[in-house]
């Protein structure tokens, strides 16, 4: 059994990681190997991350080394779009049979390769490792220098088998598979003083395009995304590149790093979500670029288009402000893109009342506190039930989040939106934040809500149950901070000591509208610093797989 | 408040309107042993009979009273005597419906005496049905003549009753409007059926033209409501007529039989729905089978799931009123928008359809609202296909005719399950169309300026070695 | 009221009809003019016969002027094709009002012609007269007239009012149309010796294109189509071909007939349906034009590319024999292609038992009998029961008939064919009938019928039911040649006097095999001429209506 | 007879196959405040997750033991014990159903006796049904893990009972294939009570996954068959197995309580309707209600209309073994020709398909396939899209998973009503087909010859004056 120490080891001392730079040393050593509560996890293996960071290259042929579960069960379910071909929406895995487990699947594997090659011709093959010959031996490293030695091809292994961790790991190990064979292995026909890397791109409904256009505009060339629309022999070149942004700060936040040690690029952690994030992402581009010695004049046209983009962009986010005034929002998210997601909200004037922090860092969370202001409630782990309640009970009036948390916020007849990687719109850049503004804007007015919050009108018995349902919940819930019942009227806090009517009658009586709208949760001054925490303790359910 | 304003065009062009005797012979068509008997020249009949034939993939009854030229000018008393006996002798119909044209309504014929002289010269036809309405093709529409014709079949067929007998608790009769499909009565049969309520639909489409193999080829209806059950219809405790056009044939039920009624404009959506399986729950005092509590939840998260795509859709629908508002409605309900709308005929449902103006009009003016609007979903009877396809819009058949897909007679929009499955298609239509024609490409958001920078030759570096 | 008895008179005395020239005088009087049934009717107007000619003219506006019945009802539901405009697609109406009705209809007409010009601005537009305006006195001639040099467009009036007859008087008309005020109105930019006319082809399906590729391998121009894929200046110049083909017997016959006399253009009446026919008229082709001064090697090359192309088929037809012997054919057509389809389908080894011969001249008739043989079982006007009958007691193994009469067949869960307007397959020349085999081979041996042959087997009840109800049939038949019945066996006389089982019992064991296939209808020697006239006197149904 | 081989490839492209512990948790799924535990690292639960609810829509409760690398080398029973006191302790499930995967069959881990020692360990768990069920990924399907976790959920759950006590005679046990949408499901529980008859679905996906909303957000399936329920199928009058793959639970279910059962191989199409409801008619002693009569006619009806448009068709399928025996024989039976056929696995059923010979390969297997056979109909699951649209034929999804359109779980193929609804819908994307891709242009039958002669400019004649 290969245990993969050393790159694993690596990766987890990642120091460019902001995460484990804010650790204490004994968090820094449980952090990123968090050992999986069995019962209670339901989140993405190594494999699946390694396989999401790599899979939009898209003339590559993707190689699943397993049993038919790692590769049969999860095909073809990512967004990512491509300008050219179309290779990597292709599956390819051994399928390995009982008979490959006795006595090793290098030989399949091997002529596996062969037939890719043969029927496929692509410009190379990533090998993805998985757990079963992990365990039972088997050599792809091996397998795939013979392979490539032999069909004169990049045959790349991947060695990030599902249970040596997480799917962030994951992402860490396809960085660091690239950084070994990849990078470096190729030359451009050319390059300019303007060329950038992009990492932790994935193109996600071809919102990568959303952008480019600006940076033709400006003159800056994408030397190299990865991943997203990429292609073989850009990475190979991407070392090239005169500085790098970093889109997802979490998921390769190593091959940067190394790419800045090894290559001298610079790079820094941008988004592009919300036009403030566009603009500041925008400029941290070009100041790099002429750092690296582009014209300083690049600066100048940056700024203009900032400015006329800016311009635009607010014009249109104007006209949302009124139908956003007093609506508040959850927001679930891996963590990453909470913060920038944030700014980007409050924006169009939509108040935020909940941010998930669960996957993000002390720096994250101190920005979502400055931006979110005192009242901020950060939501460490929640469950299904508890979030479920809040949205019943009518503490929010829209939640955005990954696609598995969907039901929890639909179920609860509370208008929802995908923000993660199986939502079919791109929200990027100035045109992306309109876009997401006309999404939220349809959510929150789609009539459909009143409709379900009704109960059928044949059914008392229905109602009955419901409100018992929800006294039940609350005793269920393990919720410090809730105040004392009473009477049938009680105060709960959530976000805030707010006083409000319970969630029974507000229910009963479809009504969310009880909930005093000039009253949000951020407008009390009680919240105190013990909220945070609240739920910390809950196991984590469904939301945990989200995203 | 939608505002109705009426097309001002001279040219209808790409008709959305089908004429009022082609709806009264489709309404006869619902009765058992029917000969639905078009007065006027063969083309009528035959044009009618096409389009049913194409519609519903089913023989279908229609006669003639052929009128000529020489017959129009001598008037037609004796080209309808002709057909009646005709009709009389050869197929032994248990009724014989008949509709004027305009033919006919033109050279002012008095139907009714004409029936009553063939009736004194024929003494055998005393005990046969003669049903006449009239339906001039130059007034009105398809709906109409429906909605007429069925009001004409109670006052003359449905025995008035004592108004001290008590009513049977059980029966319920059913005004379904011409809107409705074989697949809708069969839907509603099932549901009245689980409430333990005996139905009686007036008429009844569902059982003549459902696609079923008889066992031999007769010329009329085959299934249907027989005339002796509609006779005694004023023995139930209720009538329940669905669509507006069919208050009129509920007025005339209650006047003459005192038998109450309730009107459903819609039975398409959710909350429709309740107050439909709310009114049998209270009419049969039953409490609601667990079916349809089941059935709810699916169509409550059928909205969920499908709100995504539907949501915000800008619609141009062409149909008869009471269609266009039962859909548009629904539609609306599910957060589309509904962005153009054109009908055939005057309704007092139009001015509710929640949108901001309502066009009696055709579907070239549907297809030019549509193109202004920029709707992105488009629905009407078959005809609509080529404005769809110009417009490159997504489409969905809906009404009369359709015939261009098979099973037309077998959609169901009513109730929490056939709303689950329109809700499906629709959004599935939505899909397919985003997949087929908004793929994201990498000039899907172009740039705002002008022209598009591109790298300078100037800027290329010389090249360097590689590193490694 | 304009009774138009002019023209109309001119067509029923029609010389050139080949029904007209073999009937007595008495016949020829009542013939054409034939009263329908009042009651017993149930096929097409002259107003829609008229439409049905023109409508394929894909160029021009054609506006209906009458009350929203006569094209509201009816339009958009035949299946020619257009290689170029699309415009014949539309329908105009002027959607006459009570109050035009009233006030007269004349100004809405003009008043449509000046909105179909500024909007469509056709090549021509044909304004069809209907039943309404003509009782009310619209003179449409006049309002034509007007607009047309209003507007410097041709505006044609086709006076085909419904009620002045049936669907082949408004072909006629609307030929007599195209004489009075098209035909001869343009030059052609070129002429060669090579140019034909098409006289009642509508390109159905576009089978058209079936054959023009042979006409332009041969150099042959069909210098105007009359009226499939049809353009309104093509007809305006086609006083200019040098020979015609008269594809429909009796659509447009006076047409043809008038353009010889008036242009000297010789015609011949032909078919493509069928490999010999289709050889047959090309021949007929090449001769017309070598009359009128082609060169006499198009004879040459006509027939080598007959040799060829028969050759092909064939072949293609000879793998359709073994899968045909012993299968029995119904051909129920307008009359008028019974001929030509009797040939075609023989080629493919099927056996005709039976063509409705109800729109058949004299001629077409003999044709039949010759075809057929002695025992030819020609339909003259047989009800829709009768004929359900004759398929469930499996006197036939396929069907092929128009779209109106098919129920007829396929509830008696026989194969069934649609060789009329609304099928969406093309059959014409010899890709044409290689299709039409495989159509039918398909019908033939589809697994549905075995299926719907049998009975719920939970129900006996209803097999009782229909066994009764075919007793009550054999009853409510008027059948003077059928043999006595005894003991639930009879002898029935359908179109031979060869012994068979009854109905009933034939359908109880599913047992269409009951019937000795060895024993076709044809093979019996007793057929009598009584059998042709045994159903003549029945009413028509369904059938009629089905062209 | 169709010949049966396996792929010889050693990479298999764009996989038709899941694995079969999904399967199992599949069927977990379908019992009452279940929930499914893959006995594996993360990953596999993860994989598993996603795939059932991007089909189904609705959140699905699916645990997972966690194994990391290091516990993999310790063996599972730590992982496989904390998950199971974790899961009773937070959720509260009526029955935990555990299925082992590649990862822990590799290691050799043995469950039973793992659960044995939990069950020693920690006696709170003593009431807790532990179903245990071996289903490593590198053997076998989906389709075959739903069938062993059914077959084992009968020896564990079901009570053995007294042959000599009577049979409760109105009830039936129910076994679905896992190729049963909770549609089909439904679709059978209404016949099942048409008739009279009481039916226990073993498992129930229509009760737990038909997408109602549940009044609290739990962890665990809502709806479902409950255990209670379950240990009682024994009393039953029959058991009825749909699809081969359910042969060997039924037969267990006969062995340990004596019930006889009927295997149901196919029940889309007219025959295996037909065969259904005598059967149902024959064991409740009823005469079949009128309304399946109509449906009869219906779907009589559907087959007439329809196959003008699906006879002659070539069609490519691919799907799991039950899915493909009943789909490809039912649209055999209406005139289609399966010419390409693949499947995921090995099964009796395989023989029997009416076709050449069936591969068990993948969905480029079956592209290829279908390219070279000139196939110009495609049936697969979601992920066949790719194929039809390279291939450019239209594309019916089938089966499991079914991700890009919405309304998987409703889509009903069984009886009457569900063959006639499937009839109409192939036939309609045959005709959009026809419409969209096929339409004659003049181009349709090109010239024989290798060129086109056109008209020679030496033939065009002098200009003739017009005449008129």
């Amino acid at each position: 059994m290969t245990l993969l120490p050393t790159t694993i080891l690596d990766v987890f001392n990642e120091p460019g990681c902001a995460r484990n730079a804010s650790k204490s040393n004994v968090e820094r050593k449980n952090g990123c190997t968090k050992q999986l509560k069995p019962g209670g996890a339901a989140g993405g293996c190594a494999f699946d991350g390694a396989k999401i960071a790599l899979q939009p290259f898209t003339d590559v042929a993707h190689l699943v080394h397993g049993p038919i579960a790692c590769e049969g069960n999860s095909w073809d379910n990512r967004g990512s779009a491509s300008s050219g071909s179309d290779l990597w929406r292709r599956s390819f895995t051994t399928d390995m049979t009982e008979t490959d487990v006795v006595f090793g699947g290098e030989k399949r594997l091997y002529r596996a390769v062969k037939e890719i090659t043969e029927k496929y011709d692509p410009q190379a093959i990533f090998v993805y490792q998985t757990c079963v010959p992990a365990m039972i031996g088997d050599d792809i490293d091996m397998v795939c220098k013979a392979a490539s030695a032999k069909f004169g091809k990049p045959v790349i292994p991947i060695n990030a088998p599902g249970f040596v961790g997480s799917k962030n790991l994951g992402n860490k190990l396809a960085g660091e598979a690239l950084l070994e064979h990849v990078i470096g292995t190729g030359e451009p026909d050319y390059t300019t003083p303007y060329d950038i890397n992009i990492i932790g791109e994935y193109n996600l409904s071809g919102e990568l395009w959303q952008v480019k256009p600006l940076l033709d505009e400006l003159g800056i060339r994408i030397l190299s995304c990865i991943s997203g629309d990429g292609k073989y022999r850009e990475v190979a070149y991407s070392h090239r590149a005169k500085a790098a942004m970093m889109v997802c700060s979490k998921a390769m936040i190593n091959l940067a790093r190394k790419m800045r040690q090894r290559y001298g690029i610079p790079f820094f952690e941008g988004s592009f979500y919300g036009i403030e994030d566009s603009s500041d992402s925008l400029r941290q581009i070009a100041r790099l670029l002429i750092e690296r010695g582009a014209p300083a004049e690049l600066m100048e046209r940056t700024q203009a288009l900032i400015a006329r983009e800016e311009t635009k962009a607010w014009t249109a986010i104007e006209r949302f402000k009124p139908r956003f005034a007093g609506k508040r929002v959850v927001l679930i998210t891996g963590g990453v893109k909470s913060w920038s997601m944030v700014a980007a909200l409050q924006e169009a004037g939509l108040e935020i009342v909940g941010a998930s922090v669960k996957k993000s860092t002390e720096k994250d969370k101190e920005r979502i506190k400055e931006l979110m202001g005192q009242h901020a409630h950060m939501i460490e782990d929640m469950s299904s039930r508890e979030i479920y309640k809040m949205l019943k009970d009518a503490k929010a009036d829209i939640m955005l989040s990954g696609g598995k948390s969907q039901f929890v916020a639909l179920k609860a007849a509370t208008p929802w939106l995908d923000i993660n990687q199986e939502r079919c719109h791109a929200y990027m850049g100035y045109v992306g934040i309109v876009k997401l503004m006309e999404e939220i804007e349809k959510a929150l007015y789609n009539p459909i809500w009143d409709q379900l919050r009704q109960g059928a009108p044949w059914d008392e018995f229905d109602w009955k149950r419901q409100a018992k349902t929800v006294a039940q919940m609350d005793v269920q819930v393990v919720d410090p901070v809730r105040g004392a019942t009473a009477n049938g009227v009680k105060t709960i806090s959530f976000s805030n000591r707010s006083e409000i009517g319970d969630g029974e009658s507000a229910i009963a009586a479809h009504g969310r509208n009880l909930v005093e709208p000039a009253k949000p949760c951020t407008n009390s001054t009680a919240r105190g610093p013990a909220c945070k925490d609240t739920f910390s303790d809950l196991q984590p359910s469904a939301l945990q797989a989200a995203e | 408040m939608a505002i109705v304003t009426a097309s001002k065009k001279a040219c209808s062009v790409n008709p959305l309107k089908m004429s009022q005797p082609i709806g009264g012979s489709f309404a006869f068509m619902g009765l058992r042993g029917a000969m639905p008997l078009l007065h006027g020249p063969q083309g009528c009949a035959s044009f009618g009979l096409t389009l049913f034939v194409r519609h519903f993939n089913e023989a279908v009854p229609m006669q003639t009273t052929a009128m000529n030229e020489v017959a129009t000018v001598l008037g037609g008393l004796e080209n309808l005597e002709q057909a009646i006996l005709n009709i009389y002798n050869r197929v032994e119909p248990e009724i014989i419906g008949i509709n004027s044209t305009g033919v006919t309504e033109t050279n002012g014929d008095d139907v009714e005496a004409f029936i009553r002289l063939i009736r004194q010269k024929h003494p055998q036809l005393e005990k046969l049905p003669l049903v006449y309405v009239s339906t001039p093709d130059f007034k009105d529409a398809f709906q109409d003549g429906w909605g007429k014709t069925v009001a004409r079949m109670i006052e003359v067929l449905v025995a008035p009753v004592d108004a001290a007998r008590p009513r049977d608790g059980s029966r319920v009769n059913v005004l379904p409007g011409c809107h409705l499909t074989p697949g809708d009565l069969d839907e509603l049969r099932t549901i009245f059926e689980d409430f333990r309520l005996k139905p009686s639909f007036l008429p009844d489409v569902a059982g003549s033209l459902d696609g079923h193999i008889p066992d031999e080829f007769t010329p009329t209806t085959i299934g249907g409501i027989g005339v002796d059950e509609i006779a005694t219809m004023g023995q139930a405790a209720w009538t329940i007529a669905i669509g507006a056009q069919m208050r009129r044939a509920a007025e005339i039920m209650q006047a003459r039989t005192g038998t109450p009624f309730r009107l459903f404009e819609r039975l398409c959506g959710l909350m429709p729905s309740d107050e439909f399986i709310a009114f049998l729950s209270e009419i049969s005092g039953r409490s609601v089978p667990s079916k349809y509590r089941r059935q709810r939840g699916q169509l409550a998260d059928a909205m969920l799931d499908a709100h995504f795509h539907i949501g915000g859709r800008k619609l141009a629908i062409g149909a008869e009123p009471d269609l266009l508002f039962d859909l548009s409605s629904f539609l609306h309900d599910m957060g589309a928008q509904v962005t153009a709308a054109v009908t055939t005929t005057n309704s007092p449902v139009l001015q509710r359809v929640r949108t901001e103006d309502v066009l009696i009009g055709d579907l070239e003016d549907l297809e030019e609202l549509a193109r202004s609007r920029d709707c992105d979903l488009l629905m009407s009877h078959s005809h609509g296909r080529q404005a769809a396809s110009r417009l490159n819009v997504p489409f969905l058949r809906v009404g009369f005719p359709m015939f261009d897909r098979l099973g037309a007679a077998h959609l169901t929009t009513v109730g929490y399950r056939g709303t689950r499955d329109l809700i499906f298609d629709i959004a599935n239509l939505i899909i397919t169309d985003r997949e087929t024609n908004h793929g994201p490409t990498p000039d899907s958001w172009p740039s705002p300026a002008v022209t598009c920078r591109s790298i300078r030759p100037s800027c290329i570096e010389q090249e360097e070695k590689p590193l490694g």
